[in-house]
């Protein structure tokens, strides 16, 4: 009941804001209720009790995403060409789209109902035999690292790829394409004469760093993992390179390094399945590594955590850099 | 565990974990090797399971060793054997005959993350095409389309960025559609595993979701398979990229989906939804005709290789769709052997093309106006393989066209007015392949074309290659079309 | 009522995914696309998030000592998670294009970019 | 209790939301997210007093450093704006 | 060699012959040479197979099993032995020919001239032994596919255009018609061997007969039957000893041959006769042989007269052969080797006229008769053999066909053949009197007859035209297999 509630209220804010951000003409604007429109997804994710996918959305929808789009605003022209055509194939087919869809809603299981379908099948496996055969508390990390390891090595490609298609396309001085990483100015930033951001900035970061690990190896434990973790501490990288410049940053963290991240992850979770291969298992069947199966389990699901952090703390320090080197 | 029972994973496990490797490898010649090397194995494996598949098995494995409807579950059946060939073959033979063409149009600095990227390509392909399961499908799919967008991007002037972006849209918004249809049918049903959603779904009472779920994936798929009049990112897309791109990703990627969304229909939906066949094919059947009526007319008056070969491809998307929407043996043995010959055909056209790339300025027709007599064997082959794509007899093209035209006359009426059409875009392959083959033999050559010599041994050896197996398809077709036909009974299995 | 209400989930579905797919197709400025395809693809986590729910369940953390817990679906949220990191990866690759686009072209509006393809 | 507090932060929300879109200023609106993220901290602790998962009060704490960081990443790109805004000026 | 090797052997030989001409091709004296005992292996080997074939065996190969029950396999019946034993006979007399007049006329590209012919005889003796219609429809394709070059061997934009509309049209009614018609065929029949007696037999009834019949004929564009005639004034354009290959030797030949094969393989005469719905076939042959007769009457290019006298010839066998009695079947195929013979000759001479004095139009060859005697004497023989005049072997194919029309009172087929006679000489008797008993206009360029391996080879084509009158009973006794008995 309170979640209906919290739910309805919570998407018809989301639906203005979509709104917003279509309408805006300035594209800032519309990064900003993009980032709005984020932080209301992420707030009704964790009514819905998605807290894992909450945080996600947070880090991600409001931090990274904004950061990127306004890393590709500052290289583009800010406000969006005026056009006065409408443009009524588009809205016919969107409604059309719509009006199937919502003709579909009137069989789907009501918010919440108990004997849905999915509540049925697979997923009570998950919730009953987890802590017999895993034995951590979190069964999303579970059915994440586990069951559905290979989809989330797909995830670590996925991500690897936009890396690596984001610095083939722009470069990353130092790393990639022929610009020097010397070449990026150095020092001052925007931010340097601003006092607060920088003593509160400079102060929060190694917090965040720390939060970034706790995130990382707690993520057995409470919402969180190599992901989350990954992308918190990209978001301090990216903290330190705001209020300390470019180039320190790349000093701290080199673009040589970045790559080396970018590939680790991916590797390091790619090797835990060869290991398991070689030990005789399946792909990504963590039973064979310890003696133990459930130790096993929990090995393998650190380990690979692990990967994805390295992976995506790699891929989205190495693409913000390369937008931000891009305009300097 | 031996290591055969791992071959279903290492088919997808090896390029991908190649691939970041690659990333490391700075120095453009390892990197290249590198990626050879592994899609060479891929192919290995590739021929190692098809071997299996004739012989009568269907290979399942277990991701992570958790059983089906729980964990991933790999499941390799005759056509998704089939495509894996497809998929590993074209990459291979791109990146062997490959290298000095990517030299010339990708930057050193840069070239590491291409190959990687290639690599990620043929991974997620491979990985569409051996999964038992819905939303592995997903992954693999933005997997492969996300590297596509990046070897695309690659292309050599600024028209690829503008297509690219394009492509991304429309892949995405193709993605995202087939994510809500899977995503409504695991509403309704708890699994996300193919077989698992079969058997679940006849419990299913409350239809409404599923037919519309059954209708985004349908759309989402037609998207990425450039189906007619969802393709219009393809020429666009193929034109501008890499011309090494263009026989990789041409001669597979529109054919995994079409792969996707052939399971989906006859496996998942076709026993569950009443008349869902004659809801697939009165879908299928029109769109594939005017996609065939129109690629090929467009095809006809263009002047761009590139773009015409492009558009060639739309009119065969359609064909082989044709051959799906008859919903019989013959004619699913016809899109699936359609599949394989089609990308023989095309895959070599290209590989030509970027032949005649590395040695003139451009690929317009009067850029390679005359070139027949100064790179006799890379015009053979780009002939020979012209004409399978035409359907002259002795080519694997023909073999094809045959059987989907005796598919299509099995289906009366109806099947007449397919006949007419195929019978009509023939003709018209017959135009635009004539006026490459008469552009570039038969007309006065260029001072340019004159100092042309021919292509460079690597890229010669693959082309001609791919152009003796359009022949050898041609005349001994046994191997595909045991496959496609292995494939057909499969797919209708349940239907009887 | 309340039945409708349980509906309303979906339709937020429904209308977010009408939005974001209009300021694709209809908008002609590539980073407003690429804001209209990231909304497009929120909706869709929202329908999976939706059906994660149970009434009166908690997020799928087993919670030691509490015996009669109800706990909601962890498999949407692990398929969201993914379909999260893809929607950031498309996001991140497309606006690494506009920006090529716009040293290339001087524009980021699609109609200007096929103007100038066509005068080529 | 917790219900009425949650409450309060909806509408302060709304509040919140209504200035991000009508803005005018480009002021008005960074003001308004950050306090929209801010809003998103507090409500997301009540729902987990309200929900009896205090643990996930961790959550909380990882929006409020988002938060900070999209806050001087906006800042950073007016800087960066208005000092090329300024250059351009001088140029000419 | 068994008669299954000697299949096989004549299907090669030209190919290989084709590389050893390739090979051979920077020393012309060698290169001629190999074509020649290429070509006079080849006629040896095919008219080794004729006695067995006359014994009433039907050796047959099967070359490979493609798909669905079909096959690439090759099989001797009498139709076909008389396609190959005319095709690689007349390619020997061809070859000495070509030597002549490629030689007189210091034409390019002389070696891919003999290579493509080789390759063209291979596809041709591929149709004439081809044991279905899929291995037909394969040589078919290659024969179209290989003559391209020939027609188009000037090069200028000129001939690309003609030779253009040459290959479409071909390749455009192949596949557009008789691709379909094969695949209609396989649906109902589930053959398509060729089988005596037909295979649609039961198979196939009504109106749809008519309409695949329809299908066959017009997509065997090679047949040239109005209105997919154009092609072959078009391939005009093309050097005369190639016009040869095409009138004479090999591809409006395989047209007709394989229309005349559909019709008593495919269909089956018996079959077809019962059938109403496949009459309309006489109709479109008179209609053709009328209409192409009138064209040629007003034209005046020799060649292109020429081309349009082949065109009302071509529709005799089909007529001939869609009359649907055996006397008839057997008058289409005696009408093939008779209409080569006289074909070939005058194309020989027109080709031996214009290497001796570039002359190609008609009013041109007033009182040549005179300066070229030898080449004019076999240029008569020959009109009067199209006209069908005894003692020339016209008259015998003409003789079945009539025969045929009156066992079955068809008074079109009589009426057409009358009429076209009566055409046939409008057209060639003005030619021949002028250019003997006229005078010659002055001012014309002074010559003698072409050189001699042309003169050679034309009188030896008008004398094989005359001898077929007197010594036609081994190819009578041959194709009176075809339907089994004469009455």
């Amino acid at each position: 009941m309170i979640t209906v509630v919290f739910s309805v209220f919570l998407l018809t804010l989301l639906v203005i804001t979509a709104l917003g951000v279509v309408r805006a003409q300035n594209l800032f604007t519309a990064v900003m209720l993009t980032g709005i429109f984020s932080l209301l997804m992420a707030a009704n994710f964790f009514v819905l009790d998605a807290a894992d996918v909450a945080l996600t959305e947070a880090a991600v929808g409001a931090g990274i995403s904004t950061v990127l789009l306004l890393g590709a605003l500052g290289l583009t022209p800010r406000e969006e060409r005026a056009s006065g055509a409408k443009r009524w194939l588009a809205l016919v087919v969107t409604a059309l789209t719509t009006v199937v869809l919502l003709y579909a809603t009137f069989e789907q299981p009501r918010l919440g109902d108990p004997q849905a379908p999915v509540h049925q099948h697979v997923a009570p496996w998950y919730l009953e035999k987890t802590p017999e055969l895993v034995d951590i508390p979190n069964v999303v990390t579970a059915v994440l690292g586990s069951y559905r390891g290979y989809d989330t090595l797909g995830e670590v490609i996925v991500v690897l790829t936009a890396g690596i298609g984001v610095l083939f396309l722009l470069g990353l001085p130092g790393a990639v394409g022929d610009r020097p990483r010397d070449d990026i100015a150095k020092g001052r930033t925007y931010l340097s004469h601003h006092l607060v951001p920088q003593v509160v900035g400079r102060l929060v970061i190694p917090f965040i760093l720390l939060f970034a690990l706790y995130v990382q190896f707690h993520g057995e434990y409470g919402p969180g993992g190599g992901f989350q973790a990954g992308a918190i501490f990209a978001a301090a990288m990216i903290l330190y390179a705001l209020i300390e410049g470019e180039r320190e940053a790349l000093t701290v963290i080199s673009p040589k390094l970045l790559i080396w991240m970018m590939a680790g992850g991916a590797l390091l979770y790619g090797s835990v399945g060869l290991v398991t291969m070689a030990l005789g298992g399946n792909f990504l069947d963590y039973n064979v590594l310890h003696s133990n199966p459930v130790a096993g389990q929990q090995w393998g699901i650190i380990v690979i955590e692990l990967g994805v952090g390295i992976t995506v703390a790699g891929v989205l320090l190495a693409i913000y850099h390369a937008f931000a080197a891009r305009g300097h | 565990m031996s290591l055969t029972a791992q071959l279903p994973a290492l088919q997808v496990v090896v390029p991908l974990l190649t691939a970041p490797l690659v990333v490391l490898l700075r120095t453009p010649g390892l990197s290249w090797a590198a990626a050879t090397a592994a899609s060479l194995t891929a192919f290995a494996i590739a021929v190692a399971l098809a071997g299996q598949v004739l012989a009568g098995e269907v290979i399942h494995y277990e991701m992570g060793g958790w059983p089906a409807p729980f964990g991933i579950s790999l499941n390799i059946d005759a056509l998704g054997s089939l495509v894996l060939l497809l998929v590993t073959g074209a990459s291979t033979l791109a990146l062997v005959g490959g290298r000095d063409s990517l030299a010339t149009e990708i930057e050193a600095g840069r070239r590491h993350l291409f190959y990687a990227a290639w690599l990620i390509v043929l991974a997620g392909l491979s990985g569409i095409a051996v999964t038992g399961d819905a939303f592995n499908v997903f992954v693999f799919m933005e997997i492969s389309s996300l590297a596509t967008y990046v070897l695309i991007a690659a292309g050599p002037d600024r028209r690829a960025l503008t297509a690219t972006f394009k492509y991304l849209i429309m892949g995405t918004i193709g993605a995202t559609f087939y994510l809500i249809g899977v995503g409504m049918v695991y509403m309704m049903t708890g699994t996300l595993n193919f077989a698992d959603m079969e058997v679940r779904l006849a419990e299913v009472t409350e239809l409404r979701p599923i037919v519309v779920a059954a209708g985004f994936i349908t759309v989402g798929l037609a998207l990425k398979a450039a189906m007619f009049p969802l393709h219009v990112w393809l020429p666009g897309a193929y034109t501008h990229a890499p011309h090494m791109v263009t026989a990789f990703v041409a001669a597979c990627s529109t054919k995994v989906a079409i792969y996707v969304l052939l399971r989906f229909d006859f496996f998942v939906f076709q026993n569950n939804l009443s008349q869902h066949d004659l809801h697939f094919a009165s879908f299928l059947l029109p769109l594939a005709l005017l996609g065939i009526l129109v690629g090929s007319a467009v095809a006809m008056v263009e002047s761009n290789l590139k773009r015409l070969l492009a558009h060639s491809s739309v009119a065969q998307i359609g064909y082989i769709l044709l051959g799906a929407s008859l919903i019989s043996e013959a004619g699913i043995t016809a899109a699936a052997a359609h599949m394989f010959n089609h990308a023989l055909a095309k895959g070599a056209m290209f590989l030509a093309v970027a032949a005649f790339a590395l040695r003139l300025s451009g690929v317009r027709l009067n850029d390679i106006a005359g070139v027949g007599r100064q790179m006799p064997l890379t015009f053979a082959a780009l002939a020979v393989a012209g004409a399978s794509l035409v359907g002259i007899p002795g080519t694997a093209g023909f073999v094809s066209k045959w059987l989907l035209l005796q598919a299509a006359f099995a289906q009366g009426t109806l099947g007449l007015v397919a006949v007419v059409v195929v019978v009509l875009s023939s003709l018209a392959a017959v135009v635009y392949v004539w006026r490459i083959i008469e552009a570039a033999y038969f007309c006065e050559p260029s001072a340019e074309v004159q100092a042309a010599r021919e292509a460079p041994l690597p890229i010669l050896a693959v082309l001609l290659l791919a152009a003796a197996a359009n022949i050898y398809f041609g005349l001994v077709p046994a191997f595909p079309l045991s496959l496609a036909e292995m494939s057909a009974t499969e797919l209708l299995g349940g239907l009887q | 009522m309340m039945e409708l209400l349980g509906l309303y989930n979906y339709w937020v579905f429904a209308v977010l995914l009408m939005i974001g797919f209009y300021a694709v197709i209809a908008r002609p400025n590539m980073v407003k696309k690429l804001l209209g395809l990231s909304i497009f693809q929120a909706a869709v986590f929202l329908l999976y998030i939706t059906m994660d729910k149970v009434e009166g369940g908690t997020a799928p953390i087993i919670q030691k000592g509490v015996e009669d817990a109800i706990y909601s679906n962890p498999l949407p949220q692990v398929l969201i998670l993914t379909a999260i990191v893809v929607g950031i990866s498309t996001t991140a690759l497309g606006l690494a294009l506009v920006v090529r686009i716009h040293e290339a072209y001087g524009t980021i509006e699609e109609d200007e970019t096929q103007r100038a393809d066509l005068d080529e | 209790m917790y219900l009425a507090a949650a409450l309060a932060i909806l509408i302060t929300m709304v509040l919140a939301l209504i200035r991000a879109l009508s803005g005018p200023s480009v002021y008005d609106r960074v003001l308004a997210v950050n306090l929209f993220g801010t809003k998103t901290v507090l409500l997301l602790s009540v729902v987990s007093f309200l929900y009896g998962r205090t643990d996930f009060l961790d959550l909380a704490l990882a929006y409020a450093l988002i938060n900070f960081i999209g806050v001087l990443a906006v800042l950073q790109f007016f800087e960066s704006r208005e000092r090329s805004n300024t250059d351009e000026a001088q140029g000419q | 060699m068994s008669a299954q090797n000697t299949i096989l052997f004549a299907l090669l030989w030209p190919l290989l012959g084709a590389v050893g001409i390739a090979l051979a091709g920077r020393w012309p004296n060698l290169r001629e040479t190999v074509t020649l005992v290429t070509a006079s292996v080849l006629a040896l080997s095919v008219w080794s197979l004729a006695p067995g074939i006359m014994d009433g065996g039907r050796p047959g190969v099967v070359v490979a099993e493609v798909f669905g029950g079909l096959s690439i396999a090759f099989s001797v019946e009498p139709l076909g032995m008389l396609f190959a034993a005319l095709a690689s006979t007349l390619w020997i007399v061809n070859s000495v020919y070509s030597i002549g007049y490629m030689r007189g006329n210091n034409e390019k590209h002389q070696t891919r001239f003999y290579v493509c012919f080789a390759i063209a005889i291979a596809a041709a003796l591929g149709v004439a032994f081809a044991d279905n219609l899929l291995t037909l429809f394969l040589c078919y394709e290659i024969l179209t596919l290989s003559t391209y070059p020939l027609v188009s061997h000037k090069g200028d934009a000129a001939t690309i255009r003609s030779a253009r509309i040459y290959l479409g049209i071909l390749l455009g009614t192949s596949i557009g018609l008789l691709l379909p018609a094969i695949i209609w065929t396989y649906t109902v029949a589930g053959t398509l061997t060729f089988t005596p007696g037909g295979i649609l037999e039961g198979n196939l009834a009504g109106p749809a007969v008519g309409l695949l019949l329809g299908l066959y004929v017009f997509g065997i564009g090679k047949a040239a039957v109005m209105p997919v005639h154009k092609w072959l004034p078009s391939a005009m354009v093309a050097p005369t000893p190639v016009s040869a290959l095409l009138h004479a030797v090999a591809v409006v030949k395989a047209g007709v041959f394989t229309v005349t094969k559909v019709i008593i393989y495919i269909f089956g005469v018996e079959a077809l006769f019962a059938e109403p719905s496949g009459g309309w076939l006489v109709y479109a042959a008179a209609f053709t042989i009328i209409a192409a007769s009138v064209v040629a009457l007003r034209q005046q290019n020799l060649k292109r007269m020429l081309a349009y006298s082949t065109i009302g010839q071509l529709s005799y066998v089909i007529m001939a052969a869609a009359v649907l009695t055996p006397l008839s079947e057997v008058g289409a195929a005696v009408h093939i080797v008779a209409h080569a013979f006289g074909k070939i000759t005058l194309f020989f001479s027109a080709g031996a006229i214009y290497v001796a004095s570039k002359k190609t139009e008609l009013p041109q060859l007033h009182g040549i008769g005179r300066r070229m005697p030898w080449t004019m004497a076999a240029f008569t023989i020959a009109a009067l053999s199209m006209i069908g005049v005894p003692p020339t072997g016209g008259f015998v194919s003409k003789w079945f066909i009539l025969a045929g029309a009156f066992q079955t009172d068809n008074y079109l087929a009589i009426f057409t053949i009358i009429l076209s006679t009566v055409l046939n000489a409008a057209y060639f008797l003005p030619v021949i009197f002028a250019a003997w008993f006229s005078t010659e206009p002055a001012g014309g360029k002074d010559h003698g007859e072409a050189p001699w391996p042309a003169v050679l080879a034309l009188c030896v084509t008008a004398m094989a035209t005359l001898a077929f009158f007197f010594f036609n009973q081994p190819v009578l006794e041959l194709e009176s297999q075809l339907v089994g008995r004469l009455k």
